[in-house]
C-alpha cells in the first residue's frame, strides 16, 4: 500500500479538480466542501508520511513510461518539506479563495485549475528524476495560465501572454539541458548525483546554465523576472498561490535539486558555478527590493518583493555550505508563509475596501485591524525582524555566506533588509497612523461568516510566521526539517 | 527550591508580554493603564532572587538559546525595573483619559519586555529579538501624540533604528561565524578577544549599539524623539532604553584585549558627544529637549570611557561595575528629571519651589557636585577612563552644569486650574531619592571600595571648579539678563534631512523621466515584417512559384544525392 | 482473407454503399465503425511485417500489402480519427434544408470512405505504383472535400496536387525502367546508386513534398484546409498529409537507404526546420481561427521532415524513429481534435475570427477544453503524446549533437505556444458569458475524445515505441549508414 | 537504331517538358489542366515504351499505363467539373456562392 502512497498524494487533488470542473455553479457549496475536505485529507496524508520519513522510510513509485525513462515519485525529506508547505498552504488558500470570490460566477474553472496547480506543485516536489520533474514543471505552467487570465481583462490577458512566453521559454531551455545531460550520463535520479567526472567542463557548464536559466525563469531570477510583476493582474488568491507555493517555489526547488541532487555540490564547486549563481541571486535580491521601493501598487510591490525573496533561496543553495543550505531550505518554507500572508491581506484589503495602491492604505489599520496586524507581521518577517520567520532565514543565510567565504552576502542581506524596511514600513505607517478616509470608516472587518473566513487564513499564516521564528528549534519546525534534510542528504 | 529562582527570568519577559496581549482584548484595553506598574514587578523580584551568572537554557525557542543574569546585568536590570515601575505609576495618572491609552499601554509593555530582556539574554538570537523589540516597539511611544513634529521625529527614529538593527545583525552574523557558528554571547565575546579577530564586527556593533545609545554622530534621532514622547515615555526612553545600547557594548565588547584604534575612535566619538551635546543642549528652549541632549552627553561620557578602556585593554572586572553603576545613576536621575518636567508643569507656588529644588538636587548630582551620588559614580568611572579621559570628565561638569541650569530655567509653568496629582509627585520623588541614594549603598558592593574612604574636602572643592565656573557663568548671565539662544532641535539632523530630501527628489525626478521615456507597448510590432510575410505567403500560394520550387527541390535533392 | 486487403476494400465498399443509399448514406457509418475497428484490431494483432499479396500474384507482378509497425500505427490512428470525425460529421453532413447543404450531405460520405480506404492503401502498400493510385484516391477525396468550403482553393489544391502526383509518377516510371519492378521490398535489395535512381528519387520526393505540404510547397494547404467544413478540415490535416509523408518514409528509409547521401537528408531536414519556423510565424500572424490551425499543420509537418536526418543517423531503431512516428500519430489526433473544436466554436458564434471567440471558455467550456488539450499536444507539452514525440526527437538530436535541430524543436514549441494560446486567450477574455447557439452540443465529445486520446497516449509511450519499432526497416542498419559516409 | 530505341522515352520527355512549361506560364485553370495532361501523356509514353521489347512486349508496364490513364481521365474529368463550377460561381450575380466562406486572406 505504501508503494502507492506517493501516487495518491500527487494525484489526490485531481479528484476535486474534476469535481470542480463538473459541478454546476448552483452547487457551489458542495464544491467548497469537497475542496476543503480534500485539502484536509491531503494534509492528513502528508502528516502520515512525515512520521514515516522521520523514521527514515522513503516510499517511491516508479513506472517506466519509455524505455530508459522512469517516472518516479519519491518522498524524500526535501520533497516532504515542500509538500508539507504546499498542503498546508493549499488548505489555507482554498479557504481564502472561497471567501474571496464568495459566490461569484465562473468559479468552477478557477477551482479546477487551482487544484491542478497544487497537483503539479506536489508532483514537482516528489519527482524522482529530471524528466519527471520536467513533466510536472510544465504541467504547472499550463495549470496556472488559466488562473492568471482568470479575470479576462486586458491586463490579465497580457499578463498571461507574458507569463507563458517566459515560462515556456524557460522550460524549453530546461528541457534542452536535461536531455543533454541525460544523453551524457543516462537517467538521473535524485538519490545520488551521477558521476560527471568524464564530461568536459564546458559541456557541464553549458548544461548547468541552460537548466538554471530555465528554472530561473520561474524562480524570477533577473533577468528572467519580468513575468512576475505582470502576473499581478491575477486575483489575489492566485497571486498568493503563485508567489508562495507553486510557481516561483517550483523554480527555486528545482534549482536546489539541480545543485544538490543532479550535479552534486562537489561538481558544482569544482566547476566554480556556485559563486556566479550566488552573485546573480544577490543581484536579484537587491534589484527586486530596489524596484519594489518604486512601486505604488501594493500587489506590484509585493511582487517585486517576491522577486527579491525567492532569490534568498537560490542564494542559500548556491553558496554551498551547511548553514547556507539550511537557510535556503528554511526560507523556502518561511517565504511561503510570509508571502501568502501578505498577499491574502492585500487581497482582503482590495476585496473589502478597494485598496489597491499604497496611497489608499491610509488608516486601513483602523478599519481592518486584524488584517493589517497580519500584514504587519508578514512585512516585519520580510524585513527580517526577530522573532519572525524571516529572521531565522536571514541568520542562516548570513552565516552560510560567511562559511562559504562570501562575506558580501552579509552586505546583500543588510542592504535588502534596509530596502525591505523602506518599502514595507511606509505601508504600515500609512495603515496604522494616518487617519482613515470616510469610506474606510464604514467597513466592519469581522461582520459575517464570509468576512471572517477571508481574514482567518491570513491570521493563521501570520501566527505561523511568528511561531516558525519564535519556536524555530521546535521539532517539526521548518528549521528542524531543514536541518534534518541538510544533515541526512546534503552534507554528507 | 533551587530551580524556582532561575525560572523567574522567563517570567520577567513573558509577564509584560502577557499584559500586552491583554491590551488587545477590546474590553480590557484602555484599562490596562492600571497594569503599567505591575509589568516590571517580576524583574524586581528577579533582581533579588535570581541566581547570578547561571544560564537557564531555553530549548525549542528561537535558536535554542538561554537567559542569564550577569553581574553588570543586575545593575542595569534593577535600574531599569525601578524606573519602569515608577514611570508606570506616573503614567497611569498622566495618561488617564488619553484617547490612545490602549495603544500606549500595549507598546509600553512590549518595550518593557524587550528592554528587560536585553539585560537577560544569553544568546545572540534572543538578544537580537529583545533589542529589536525595544527599538521598534518604542516607535509608537515616540509618535504617541501624532503631531507633525512627533511624526517627523518618529520617522527619523525608525530609520536609524532599522539601520542600527541591520548593522547589528551583520555584526552578529560575522561574530557568530568567527566564533564557529555559536550563538552564545560569551563565546562570541571570547572569540572577539582573540588577537586576530575582525575589527569589522566591532565597528558594526559599535554602530548598532551606538545608534541606540546616542553615540555622536549617530545620535540625531535622540534629541528629537525623546522629547516627542509623553513624559513618562520620555523618562523610560532616556533613562532605560538607551541603556540597552550601553548594555550591548558592555556585553559584547572584548574586554581584556586591547583595541587601540577602535577604542580610541569610540572614545573620541563619546567624549565629543559629551561636550558638544551639552553645549548644544544648553541652547534649547524645550526642557525635554535639553534633557535629551543631556542624555546624549552623559551616554557620550559612558561610551568615551568604554572606548578608552577598550583602547587600553582593561579587563571587564575593572570597567564594567563602574559603568553599570554610572548607568544606574543616570537612568534613575534622568527618569526623575523627565518626570519632573511633567510635575513642574502642574505645580504652583511653594510646591513648585520644592519641586524645582528637588530637581536641582538631582541635576547637580548628574553634573557631578561633590559628595552627591553622581560625583561618586563619576569618581568610580574615572579609573577606567585613563588620565586624559578623567580630565575630560572633570571638565564636563562645566558643560553639564550649564546644560542642567538651562533645564531648570526652561521648566514649564503651571496653569491656574492645574492640580498636582500625588500619583505624579510620588514617582518623581521616589526616583530622585533612589538616584541619590542607591549609588551610595551599592558603591561598596560594586567597586569593592568604601565611598570616600577619606574625605579630602580641599581636593574635593578644587576638583569641583568646573561646576563652580558653570554656576558663576549662569549667575552672571542672569545678572546681565543674557538669554540663551534657542537653536532648533536636532543639530545635524537638519543637514542630513535636507540633503536626503534633495536626493529623494532627484531620484524621483529621474524615475519619472525614465517612466515617461519608456516606449509604449505596441501590439502590432514591426509592420514591415508583417507585410513582407504577407507578400511571401501570397507568392508561395501561386502555382507557378510552387512548381518552380518543386523543380528546384528536385534538382537540389538530386544534387544532394549525388 | 487478410485484414490487409479488407482494410482497403471495406471502405471502398462502404463508399459504394453510401453512394447508392442517397440521403441515408450517412448511416452506413454505424456499420463502418465496428467493421473497421475490428479490422484494425486484427491488423494490430498480426505478427510484425506479415504481408499479403493481393490476388495471389507473386512479386514482382503482384501488389503486396504489409503490416509493419508504422502502417499499424497509422492505420489505427486513421481509424480512430475517421471514426470520431465521422460521428461528428453525422450531424453536419445530413440532408439539409437548402440545396447545397443537401448536396454536401450526399457528397461527403462517399468521399469520406474513399479517403479512408485510400489512406489505408497508402499506409499498407509496398508497391510504388499502387501507392500512386492510393495517393490519387486520397487527393481526389481531399480536393472534393476542400471544394465544399472554397471552390477556388480546391481548384488550386487540385492543380498543384496533380503536379505532385505526376512528378511522383515520373519517378515511378524511371524506377521501373531501371529495375523492372516497383515493389519497395525488391527495390531495397537491388538499389544501385545510378543516375536514374537518383533522378527518380529526387522527383518522387519533390512530388511527395507537395502532397505533404512541406515548406515551400505548402501554398495550397492553408486556404484549402481553412475553408473546408470542420470535419473535412480535420480529415485533410490529420490524414491526407500523412499519406505523402508515409510514402516518403518508405522511399527514403525502406527502398533506398543504401544510396541516400547525408546531404539529401540534411536538405530535407532544413526544409523541415524552415517549415516549422515559417509555418509558426505565419500562424502567429493569422487572425482567423481556422487559418491559424491550418498554418499550424504546415509547422507540424516540418517536425516530421526535421526528423529525417536524425532518424538516418540514429544508431538503431532508436528514439528518433519512434519520435517521428509518434509525432505523426499525435499530430493526427490533436489536429483533428483542434479542427473539430474550432468548427464547433466558430459555428456557435457564427464568425471566423479569433476575436469572435471572446469569452467562449465560459459558454463552451468543454469545447475550449478540447481545443486546449489538443494545443497541449501540438505544443509538445507534457504529458501528451506530442511531448513524448518531441522529447524523443530532442533526445536524438542532442545525442547526435544536432544543435540546430534541437533548437528548432524547442523554438518551434514556443512559437506553437504563442499562436495556440492566442485563441485560448480570447476564449478566456472578458467576464461575461456570451450567448451562443450550439447545435447538437453532444458533438463536443468528438474533439474532446480525440484530444484526450492525444494527451493520454503520452502515458502509453512505450507501447507506441514498441509498435513502431516493429518496422523491418525502422532505421537503417548501422553498417549501411556507414557505407554512405 | 539508337534514336529509334529511345524514341518513346525521348518523345515522352519532350512532352513532359512542354507540359511543364505550359503549366508554369499559363494562368487559366483549364489550360493548366490541359498542360498537366500533356505532362501525364509524356510520362505514360515513357512508361509504355519501356515494355516494348525486341521480341516480346512486357505486359506489366502496359498495365501500369492503362491504370494510370484511367486515373488521369478520372482526375481530368473531376478537374474540369471543378473549373466549371468555379466559372459558374464567378458568373453568379448575387455572389451567394459557397466560395471562400471562410476567406482566409480577406
Amino acid at each position: 500500500m505504501n508503494e502507492f502512497l506517493p501516487l495518491l498524494l500527487v494525484f489526490l487533488p485531481f479528484v476535486p479538480a474534476l469535481i470542480s470542473f463538473a459541478l454546476p455553479e448552483r452547487m457551489a457549496v458542495w464544491r467548497d466542501v469537497i475542496n476543503i475536505s480534500f485539502a484536509l485529507a491531503k494534509l492528513a496524508l502528508v502528516g502520515f508520511l512525515l512520521l514515516s520519513v522521520e523514521d527514515g522510510v522513503t516510499t517511491e513509485w516508479r513506472y517506466e513510461f519509455l524505455q530508459g525513462h522512469d517516472f518516479i515519485l519519491r518522498t524524500d525529506a526535501f520533497a516532504l518539506l515542500f509538500i508539507t508547505l504546499s498542503a498546508f498552504l493549499w488548505l489555507i488558500a482554498t479557504v481564502y479563495a472561497i471567501a474571496y470570490f464568495g459566490r461569484g460566477p465562473h468559479l468552477a474553472r478557477f477551482f479546477g485549475f487551482f487544484n491542478l496547480c497544487v497537483l503539479a506543485a506536489t508532483g514537482v516536489a516528489m519527482s524522482g528524476t529530471t524528466i519527471t520533474f520536467f513533466l510536472f514543471y510544465e504541467l504547472l505552467t499550463l495549470a496556472t495560465w488559466p488562473l492568471v487570465v482568470h479575470k479576462g481583462d486586458e491586463k490579465s490577458l497580457r499578463a498571461g501572454r507574458i507569463y507563458l512566453i517566459y515560462t515556456l521559454a524557460g522550460s524549453a531551455a530546461f528541457l534542452a539541458g536535461i536531455v543533454w545531460l541525460k544523453s551524457l550520463v543516462g537517467t538521473i535520479e535524485f538519490t545520488a548525483p551521477p558521476d560527471l567526472s568524464g564530461i568536459p567542463r564546458l559541456e557541464l557548464t553549458l548544461i548547468f546554465i541552460l537548466c538554471i536559466g530555465g528554472l530561473g525563469v520561474k524562480a524570477a531570477l533577473i533577468p528572467f523576472h519580468g513575468w512576475l510583476p505582470e502576473a499581478m493582474a491575477a486575483p489575489a488568491p492566485v497571486s498568493a498561490l503563485l508567489h508562495a507555493v507553486a510557481v516561483v517555489k517550483a523554480g527555486a526547488f528545482g534549482i536546489v535539486r539541480m545543485i544538490y541532487d543532479v550535479y552534486g555540490i562537489d561538481t558544482v564547486s569544482e566547476l566554480g558555478l556556485g559563486t556566479p549563481l550566488a552573485v546573480l541571486a544577490g543581484a536579484t535580491i537587491l534589484y527586486g527590493s530596489f524596484r519594489a521601493v518604486m512601486q505604488t501598487d501594493i500587489k506590484k510591490r509585493l511582487a517585486y518583493s517576491t522577486v527579491s525573496q525567492v532569490s534568498y533561496i537560490i542564494l542559500g543553495a548556491s553558496l554551498i555550505g551547511p548553514f547556507a543550505i539550511i537557510g535556503a531550505l528554511v526560507h523556502l518554507v518561511h517565504q511561503g508563509i510570509m508571502k501568502i500572508t501578505l498577499f491574502m491581506c492585500a487581497g482582503a484589503l482590495d476585496n473589502r475596501m478597494g485598496i489597491k495602491s499604497v496611497a489608499d492604505l491610509d488608516g486601513a489599520g483602523r478599519a481592518m485591524p486584524v488584517t493589517m496586524a497580519a500584514f504587519s507581521i508578514g512585512a516585519l518577517g520580510m524585513i527580517g525582524v526577530p522573532p519572525t520567520a524571516g529572521f531565522i532565514s536571514k541568520w542562516h543565510l548570513g552565516l552560510g555566506g560567511l562559511q562559504s567565504d562570501a562575506p558580501w552576502v552579509i552586505a546583500v542581506l543588510a542592504g535588502s533588509s534596509l530596502l525591505n524596511a523602506l518599502y514595507f514600513l511606509p505601508l504600515l505607517y500609512r495603515a496604522w497612523l494616518l487617519p482613515p478616509s470616510a469610506k474606510l470608516a464604514s467597513v466592519r472587518e469581522l461582520d459575517g461568516a464570509w468576512n471572517r473566513m477571508l481574514i482567518l487564513p491570513a491570521a493563521i499564516t501570520a501566527l505561523a510566521t511568528l511561531a516558525a521564528g519564535a519556536f524555530a528549534t521546535f521539532p517539526f519546525s521548518p528549521l528542524s526539517w531543514a536541518k534534518l534534510i541538510a544533515e541526512s542528504g546534503y552534507l554528507k | 527550591m533551587t530551580v524556582a529562582p532561575s525560572l523567574l527570568l522567563p517570567v520577567v519577559i513573558l509577564w509584560p508580554i502577557l499584559l500586552a496581549l491583554l491590551c488587545l482584548l477590546p474590553k480590557l484595553g484602555p484599562r490596562m493603564l492600571l497594569a503599567l506598574p505591575l509589568a516590571p514587578l517580576p524583574a524586581l523580584a528577579a533582581v533579588f532572587l535570581a541566581p547570578r551568572d547561571q544560564t537557564l537554557s531555553v530549548t525549542w525557542v528561537l535558536l535554542d538559546g538561554g537567559l542569564r543574569l550577569t553581574e553588570p546585568g543586575v545593575l542595569f536590570l534593577s535600574g531599569a525595573a525601578v524606573l519602569w515601575f515608577w514611570a508606570g505609576v506616573y503614567a497611569l495618572r498622566y495618561m488617564r483619559g488619553d484617547p490612545r491609552a490602549r495603544t500606549f499601554a500595549l507598546f509600553w509593555m512590549l518595550v518593557l519586555a524587550g528592554n528587560l530582556g536585553v539585560f537577560l539574554a544569553a544568546d545572540l538570537a534572543s538578544f537580537y529579538v529583545f533589542f529589536a523589540l525595544v527599538s521598534l516597539a518604542a516607535y509608537p511611544l515616540v509618535i504617541h501624540d501624532r503631531k507633525p513634529a512627533s511624526m517627523r521625529a518618529g520617522a527619523v527614529y525608525i530609520i536609524l533604528a532599522v539601520i542600527g538593527e541591520t548593522a547589528l545583525l551583520a555584526g552578529f552574523m560575522i561574530g557568530a561565524h568567527a566564533a564557529g557558528g555559536t550563538i552564545l554571547i560569551d563565546e562570541i565575546r571570547d572569540s572577539l578577544a582573540a588577537p586576530r579577530a575582525d575589527p569589522l564586527v566591532l565597528w558594526l556593533m559599535i554602530a548598532g549599539f551606538g545608534i541606540k545609545a546616542g553615540l555622536v554622530p549617530l545620535h540625531v534621532w535622540l534629541p528629537v524623539a525623546h522629547p516627542a514622547a509623553p513624559v513618562p515615555a520620555s523618562a523610560v526612553l532616556s533613562g532605560a532604553i538607551v541603556k540597552a545600547g550601553i548594555f550591548g557594548l558592555v556585553t559584547f565588547l572584548p574586554w581584556g584585549s586591547a583595541w587601540p584604534i577602535s577604542g580610541t575612535l569610540l572614545a573620541l566619538a563619546g567624549f565629543s558627544g559629551l561636550f558638544a551635546a551639552a553645549l548644544y543642549g544648553a541652547m534649547q528652549g524645550n526642557p525635554k529637549t535639553v534633557l535629551a541632549y543631556s542624555t546624549v552627553s552623559q551616554m557620550g561620557l559612558l561610551m568615551g570611557v568604554m572606548g578608552a578602556a577598550l583602547a587600553a585593554g582593561l579587563s571587564a572586572a575593572s570597567v564594567l561595575p563602574a559603568v553599570a553603576l554610572y548607568a544606574l545613576h543616570h537612568g534613575l536621575a534622568k527618569g526623575a528629571l523627565f518626570l519632573g518636567v511633567g510635575v513642574a508643569g502642574k505645580a504652583r507656588g511653594v510646591v513648585r519651589g520644592l519641586v524645582i529644588a528637588a530637581l536641582a538636587m538631582v541635576a547637580l548630582s548628574v553634573a557631578g557636585l561633590p559628595l552627591t551620588a553622581g560625583a561618586l559614580t563619576k569618581s568610580a568611572i574615572k579609573g577606567s577612563a585613563g588620565d586624559f579621559g578623567a580630565t575630560l570628565i572633570g571638565l564636563s561638569a562645566l558643560t553639564s552644569g550649564l546644560l542642567l541650569a538651562r533645564f531648570l530655567f526652561t521648566l514649564p509653568k503651571a496653569e491656574k486650574e492645574d492640580r498636582l496629582p500625588g500619583l505624579m509627585v510620588v514617582p518623581m520623588v521616589a526616583l530622585a531619592a533612589a538616584a541619590l541614594a542607591l549609588p551610595w549603598s551599592l558603591y561598596a558592593a560594586v567597586t569593592g571600595k568604601a565611598p570616600y574612604g577619606t574625605i579630602d574636602f580641599l581636593a574635593l572643592g578644587v576638583s569641583a571648579w568646573p561646576l563652580g565656573l558653570a554656576a558663576v557663568l549662569v549667575i552672571a548671565a542672569l545678572g546681565i539678563g543674557l538669554r540663551a539662544p534657542s537653536l532648533p532641535e536636532g543639530d545635524l539632523l537638519g543637514v542630513v534631512s535636507r540633503v536626503s530630501a534633495r536626493a529623494v527628489a532627484a531620484a524621483q525626478a529621474a524615475a519619472s523621466v525614465r517612466a515617461s521615456e519608456k516606449p509604449v507597448e505596441n501590439g502590432q510590432t514591426l509592420p514591415e515584417l508583417a507585410e513582407g510575410l504577407e507578400r511571401l505567403e501570397r507568392l508561395i500560394n501561386d502555382h507557378t512559384a510552387t512548381s518552380v520550387s518543386l523543380i528546384l527541390i528536385a534538382l537540389g535533392l538530386f544534387a544532394a544525392l549525388t | 482473407m487478410s485484414p490487409l486487403d479488407l482494410l482497403v476494400a471495406a471502405p471502398l465498399a462502404f463508399m459504394i454503399a453510401a453512394l447508392l443509399s442517397g440521403p441515408w448514406g450517412r448511416w452506413w457509418l454505424l456499420a463502418a465503425i465496428p467493421v473497421m475497428a475490428g479490422l484494425t484490431v486484427w491488423l494490430l494483432l498480426l505478427p510484425e511485417g506479415s504481408g499479403h499479396v493481393v490476388g495471389g500474384w507473386t512479386l514482382p507482378l503482384g501488389v503486396q500489402l504489409r503490416a509493419d509497425g508504422v502502417a499499424q500505427l497509422m492505420v489505427a490512428a486513421t481509424a480512430v480519427c475517421a471514426a470520431i470525425v465521422g460521428l461528428y460529421a453525422l450531424h453536419e453532413f445530413a440532408p439539409g434544408a437548402d440545396r447545397s447543404e443537401t448536396a454536401h450531405g450526399f457528397a461527403f460520405w462517399p468521399l469520406f470512405y474513399l479517403l479512408w480506404g485510400g489512406a489505408n492503401a497508402g499506409f499498407l502498400t509496398t508497391d510504388l505504383f499502387n501507392l500512386y493510385i492510393a495517393l490519387e484516391m486520397v487527393s481526389l477525396a481531399a480536393v472534393a472535400m476542400a471544394a465544399m468550403g472554397s471552390l477556388r482553393a480546391a481548384l488550386r489544391y487540385f492543380v498543384i496536387a496533380l503536379v505532385g502526383s505526376l512528378a511522383y509518377l515520373l519517378g515511378v516510371a524511371l524506377l521501373f525502367s531501371n529495375y523492372a519492378t516497383v515493389d519497395l521490398t525488391l527495390l531495397a535489395e537491388m538499389a544501385r546508386p545510378d543516375l536514374a535512381t537518383k533522378t527518380a528519387l529526387a522527383v518522387m520526393t519533390a512530388g511527395l513534398l507537395i502532397k505533404a505540404a512541406v515548406f515551400p510547397l505548402h501554398g495550397w494547404l492553408p486556404p484549402a484546409h481553412a475553408a473546408a467544413p470542420a470535419p473535412a478540415s480535420a480529415l485533410l490535416s490529420a490524414i491526407v498529409v500523412k499519406v505523402g509523408f508515409v510514402i516518403l518514409l518508405r522511399l527514403w528509409f525502406e527502398a533506398f537507404p543504401a544510396i541516400i547521401a547525408p546531404a539529401g537528408l540534411e536538405l530535407l531536414g532544413w526544409l523541415g526546420a524552415l517549415a516549422v519556423l515559417y509555418g509558426s510565424v505565419q500562424a502567429i500572424r493569422q487572425d482567423t481561427l481556422k487559418a491559424l490551425v491550418a498554418y499550424s499543420t504546415v509547422a507540424q509537418i516540418g517536425y516530421l521532415l526535421l526528423a529525417f536526418p536524425l532518424v538516418a543517423t540514429a544508431a538503431g531503431t532508436g528514439g528518433a524513429w519512434a519520435g517521428m512516428t509518434i509525432h505523426a500519430t499525435a499530430h493526427m489526433l490533436a489536429k483533428a481534435a483542434m479542427f473539430l473544436a474550432a468548427g464547433l466554436m466558430l459555428k456557435a458564434v457564427n464568425g471566423h475570427h479569433l476575436k469572435d471567440l471572446h469569452g467562449l471558455a465560459r459558454a463552451m467550456p468543454l469545447t475550449v477544453a478540447a481545443f486546449g488539450l489538443a494545443a497541449v499536444s501540438l505544443m509538445g507539452l507534457p504529458p501528451s503524446a506530442g511531448f513524448l514525440a518531441k522529447f524523443l526527437l530532442l533526445e536524438a538530436a542532442v545525442e547526435q549533437g544536432a544543435v540546430f535541430a534541437a533548437a528548432v524543436l524547442l523554438v518551434g514549441g514556443l512559437l506553437a505556444a504563442v499562436y495556440l494560446f492566442k485563441p485560448l486567450a480570447w476564449a478566456f477574455a472578458g467576464s461575461d458569458t456570451p450567448v451562443v447557439v450550439a447545435k447538437a452540443p453532444l458533438r463536443t465529445a468528438a474533439p474532446l475524445a480525440l484530444a484526450l486520446l492525444a494527451v493520454s497516449l503520452g502515458f502509453a509511450g512505450q507501447a507506441m515505441v514498441d509498435i513502431t519499432a516493429g518496422s523491418p526497416w525502422a532505421g537503417p542498419p548501422a553498417t549501411e549508414a556507414e557505407d554512405v559516409q | 537504331m539508337a534514336i529509334v530505341e529511345h524514341l518513346y522515352p525521348l518523345t515522352g520527355a519532350v512532352l513532359v517538358g512542354l507540359g511543364l512549361y505550359g503549366f508554369l506560364t499559363l494562368r487559366h485553370p483549364l489550360r493548366q489542366l490541359l498542360a498537366v495532361n500533356v505532362v501525364g501523356a509524356g510520362i505514360f509514353l515513357i512508361l509504355g515504351g519501356l515494355g516494348r521489347g525486341a521480341d516480346s512486349t512486357d505486359p506489366f508496364p502496359q498495365a501500369l499505363v492503362i491504370t494510370g490513364i484511367v486515373v488521369a481521365v478520372a482526375l481530368t474529368a473531376f478537374g474540369a467539373a471543378l473549373i466549371l463550377r468555379v466559372a459558374e460561381d464567378e458568373r453568379a450575380p448575387d455572389g451567394t456562392a459557397a466560395d471562400d466562406t471562410n476567406g482566409n486572406h480577406p
